[in-house]
């Protein structure tokens, strides 16, 4: 256990550093390029009950630092994820992986869960609860405290794995629903997703997403993420996994000292394929800078006043 | 736009490389026009802010790209007589095609299509390799008036493509025989990762930036 | 009336360029560096029916393309304002301009507007709905239909000038907020406000921010303010006045196409003292380039499909 | 850091610039340390990201700068024998000051503080204007050992400073005179326009950036 390990929900990572859902893919990409074994874990593509396409493209926008993206959870669906992407992954990482299941209705991600929770390499589960509801009027769960609660229970209902929520930003309250997930059993809290944006081609005077609007991430969003972050880890008592525009060391630490236990990093993997890395990396030199000795004990310990 | 560097990654012709810009959040994909030695060379037609800031650097830049992305183009099915068919930013990769097909000793037939003469860029570069050349433009301003499906030859063994979609479609139609058609998407990350550029095709679906950016006559499906 | 020109709730503008409040002063400073005049209008500086000091400094905190600041409302107060601020503003300015009103109870924002409205050089109010609602739990009035309906009530009963309500962009649900402010009687809807935001300093492991938290605004925000004008303008039929992170010629068009009828420019004036001089002059180029003849027909244009 | 352009805005010793920086958004406030002709002299110290960039500039590189920022120095009452404190990065604005009251023909007593002998810098630049010069250093390694309050001299007529916090704490009740503060602040604009650097005063609310940076001892409220 070196100075970069933490422990989330009971499994030790080697450092904190997690490449964040649909960033990812199923890790083997990324495998090609470096030995993703030295990343603290990292979670896999949105997995839904049946496999999707996604949303028409263009699903791509750029914006000042950051990027807008409707990918619409394009994956092959559980069943496909576990008999042919989850044996590929295990070739090249050899550590507990985190399992993101997104779903339409509670019964969508009790029924994900309980599969991939038969997975012995799938170390936590982390449900995204972003998605809309479509039982429930097409807001999402993530924008309900009673929806998200729903979730959570039902999912903890079929696994024995840690359970992580992963949450919103598009909301008024996320410490409120923070709670509502701890309450229901959640054993962490990941955040944050991205944040709704759109921009317009002036050319065409259409949006540039397909899908009208989409989800914004990159640094631009990191200042609302760790603010978040903060709300969040002063709201509960369960672990928290720290993300939304991570692209430096300094970022990590930063989201540590608000609370988070472990750092997601998003869209930075599609700039810079060596960003979890270089990150990895480049913690060891940033903590000498702020004289921190090992990373657990930053945890949570923004003073105020 | 010539780079020197490690170019060891590039390896088909159609492939792309991705260039990370100043005060730019994603990367410009632009497909490799030519490779020699540690040189690179691009050609890309201003159209936005982040072409118009690779426009305005000075000679000496240094930029971090990524490179050997997509699959390139396939030259086994090529024949004899290849016909490569570029239209307007589709033009460079063709290049490197000709040269590559030019080196296994095929006849390479080439047609280039733009809007006016004034468009017309890299004609002679083709010549010089040894190719066929025929240029259309849609305004009658130089060659044959009309578009590149105005312009094909009578005969040709296989065909590979790149250009505008609506270029692609009238293709699509006129060919008479087999092709690859290389494509364009708006890219998150370009190298198989985001999912950002994917497509339906009749062999499931595919990244533009991984499995393609070309494709197979045959596989592909037309949006509507 | 020239190619710029809009109308912004019966009062006709010289072009759709509005300083946003709390980055222009009163405008003399500006005044003193370019004729302000040439602007549409400007939002004066967030009045409260007391002096406020404000929040302790440090104030400002650096983000990725954007900054975050927690002025905290400092001004004279509305009595000072109409006898000091409003006669050096009459001496640099002579068009109508927006007096922004913020409050922290419903009476408040009434009183202040009552005396506001006396003012002949004032054309609008902007009633910012961001602030904390003291007597209700110290949620903003911005993140509940019902109490922003109730801001804007009480202030159309003391006003016959423009109403427009300033939304908070801290919120679940924008169109639904618009919506309320829109049957309790606003005449138009200006968005958005700053996001909340954080930043934590790794020397001193405080937050930069004095008060921890902060309003994030620049042009990391501007996909999610697009977004939000976007809902909003589909969602009522008042004018819209769109902000957020607008800092070029491009980001005004973008806004007008996605429903807005003027567009207000903040943290950018900050930056460049000159930023929204260079708007005014930079905009016909801009139309030029995407073929738009008269500003106006841009509101709202933004096609689907 | 020399830069040349125009420089007619700077009036007062004390003054300062705002510098914009690409890549960062906010502009990095910094003191006028000197500004003869068309070249301004700027001092600072690396502390973050924008005073590391700007080391790492190459020479001939362009800024853009606001100019004549501030208040800065009120000559009018600094007498015969006027004290310039100066601690750390608070020690270029007194390179301005002093050449100003030396051709006022004044006798000019100049006290640098810093913490160890490898700070100490502009010594043998004030000691060439003629000033009367004391180095303090916390360590001793330079000079007198300790604050530039252990080094103040015995006879003075007023006072100027700028320098960090707890030195300007310990000048308040040390100095004798009367005297003025330059204070720093974190800035939005540092021109007045978005009250980011308010400070109460005996006088009423003050912007550092406008109002200040600097504020008369009789003014001065200090925080707790
Ligand atoms: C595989 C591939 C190969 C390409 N090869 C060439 C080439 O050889 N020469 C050339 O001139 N152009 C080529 N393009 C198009 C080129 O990528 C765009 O013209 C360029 O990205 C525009 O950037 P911009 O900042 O000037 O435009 P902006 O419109 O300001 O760009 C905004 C965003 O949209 C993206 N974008 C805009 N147009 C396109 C497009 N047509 N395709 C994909 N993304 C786009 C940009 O990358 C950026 O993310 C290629 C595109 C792809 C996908
Ligand atoms: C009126 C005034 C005059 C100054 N004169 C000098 C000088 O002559 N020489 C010198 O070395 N330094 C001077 N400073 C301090 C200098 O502005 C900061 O050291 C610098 O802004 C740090 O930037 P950074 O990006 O390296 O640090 P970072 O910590 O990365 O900066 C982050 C943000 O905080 C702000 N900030 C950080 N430290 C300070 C500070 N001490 N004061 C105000 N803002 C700060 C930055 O401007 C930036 O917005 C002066 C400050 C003020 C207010
Ligand atoms: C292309 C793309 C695809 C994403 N797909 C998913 C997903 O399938 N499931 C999920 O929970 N989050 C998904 N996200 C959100 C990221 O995991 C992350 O929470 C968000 O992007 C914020 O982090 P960032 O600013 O570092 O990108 C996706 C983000 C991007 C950019
Ligand atoms: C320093 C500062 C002070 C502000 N003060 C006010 C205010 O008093 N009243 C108000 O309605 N908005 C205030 N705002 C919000 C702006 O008017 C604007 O809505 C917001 O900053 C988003 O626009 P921008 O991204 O262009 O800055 C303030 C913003 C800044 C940066
Ligand atoms: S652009 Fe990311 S998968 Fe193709
Ligand atoms: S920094 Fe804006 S008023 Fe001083």
């Amino acid at each position: 256990m070196g100075r970069l390990s933490v422990n989330l929900c009971g499994i030790e990572l080697d450092n904190p550093i997690i490449p964040a859902s649909g960033t990812f893919g199923y890790g083997y990409e990324f495998a090609e390029i470096y030995d993703i074994n030295l990343l603290g874990t990292f979670s896999f593509k949105g997995t839904t009950r049946d496999p999707r396409f996604g949303n028409p493209t263009p699903r791509i926008a750029e914006c000042t630092a950051g990027m807008i993206n409707a990918v619409g959870l394009q994956n092959p669906g559980v069943d496909k994820v576990i008999s042919e992407e989850l044996p590929k992954l295990k070739k090249c990482f050899h550590k507990p992986v985190m399992a993101n299941v997104s779903g339409f209705s509670v019964e969508d991600y009790a029924y994900t869960c309980a599969l991939l929770d038969k997975e012995p390499q799938v170390g936590w589960l982390e449900v995204n609860v972003s998605c809309p509801n479509v039982h429930g009027g097409g807001m999402s769960f993530g924008t309900d405290p009673q929806a998200a609660a729903e979730v959570v229970a039902a999912v903890k209902a079929v696994t024995k794995k840690p359970v992580l929520v992963k949450l919103s930003p598009n909301v008024t309250d996320i410490a409120a629903i923070a709670k509502a997930c701890e309450a229901a059993g959640a054993d962490g809290i990941s955040l944050i997703n991205t944040l709704l944006g759109m921009r317009i081609d002036l050319k065409t005077r259409k949006p540039v997403i397909a899908n009208t609007m989409g989800g914004f991430s990159g640094p631009a969003i990191f200042p609302v993420a760790l603010r978040m972050v903060y709300q969040v880890a002063n709201a509960v008592n369960i672990p928290i996994v720290g993300g939304g525009g991570v692209s430096t060391p300094e970022n990590v630490l930063e989201m540590m000292l608000a609370g988070a236990t472990a750092v997601e990093v998003g869209a930075q993997n599609l700039i810079d394929p060596m960003a979890c890395k270089k990150l990895v990396e480049e913690l060891p030199a940033a903590m000498d800078t702020y004289k921190i000795e090992n990373l657990k004990d930053l945890i949570g310990g923004v003073s105020n006043g | 736009m010539l780079l020197r560097g490690d170019t060891s990654a590039v390896k088909n012709a159609g492939e792309f490389v991705n260039i990370q810009l100043d005060g730019f959040y994603l990367r410009r994909p632009i497909s490799v026009c030519d490779v020699e030695g540690d040189v690179l060379t691009l050609i890309y037609k201003v159209v936005g802010k982040g072409t118009a800031a690779m426009s305005a650097m000075p000679e000496g830049t240094q930029l971090r790209l990524l490179t050997g992305l997509g699959n390139g183009y396939d030259l086994t099915p090529a024949g004899d007589e290849p016909l490569l068919v570029g239209g307007g930013v589709g033009v460079p990769p063709m290049y490197l095609l000709a040269k590559r097909l030019l080196a296994q000793g095929r006849t390479v037939h080439v047609v280039l299509g733009f809007n006016t003469a004034d468009e017309v860029f890299y004609e002679d570069e083709f010549r010089a390799l040894g190719c066929d050349v025929t240029v259309a433009t849609v305004d009658g301003s130089r060659g044959v008036k009309g578009f590149v499906t105005d312009a094909l030859p009578s005969h040709y063994t296989y065909f590979y493509t790149c250009g505008p979609m609506p270029m692609f479609r009238a293709l699509y139609k006129a060919t008479v025989t087999s092709g690859q058609f290389s494509f364009e998407e708006r890219m998150g990350c370009g190298f198989g990762a985001c999912m950002g550029c994917s497509c339906k095709t009749i062999t499931g679906y595919k990244r533009i930036c991984k499995d393609g950016p070309v494709l197979r006559k045959e596989e592909i499906l037309w949006a509507d």
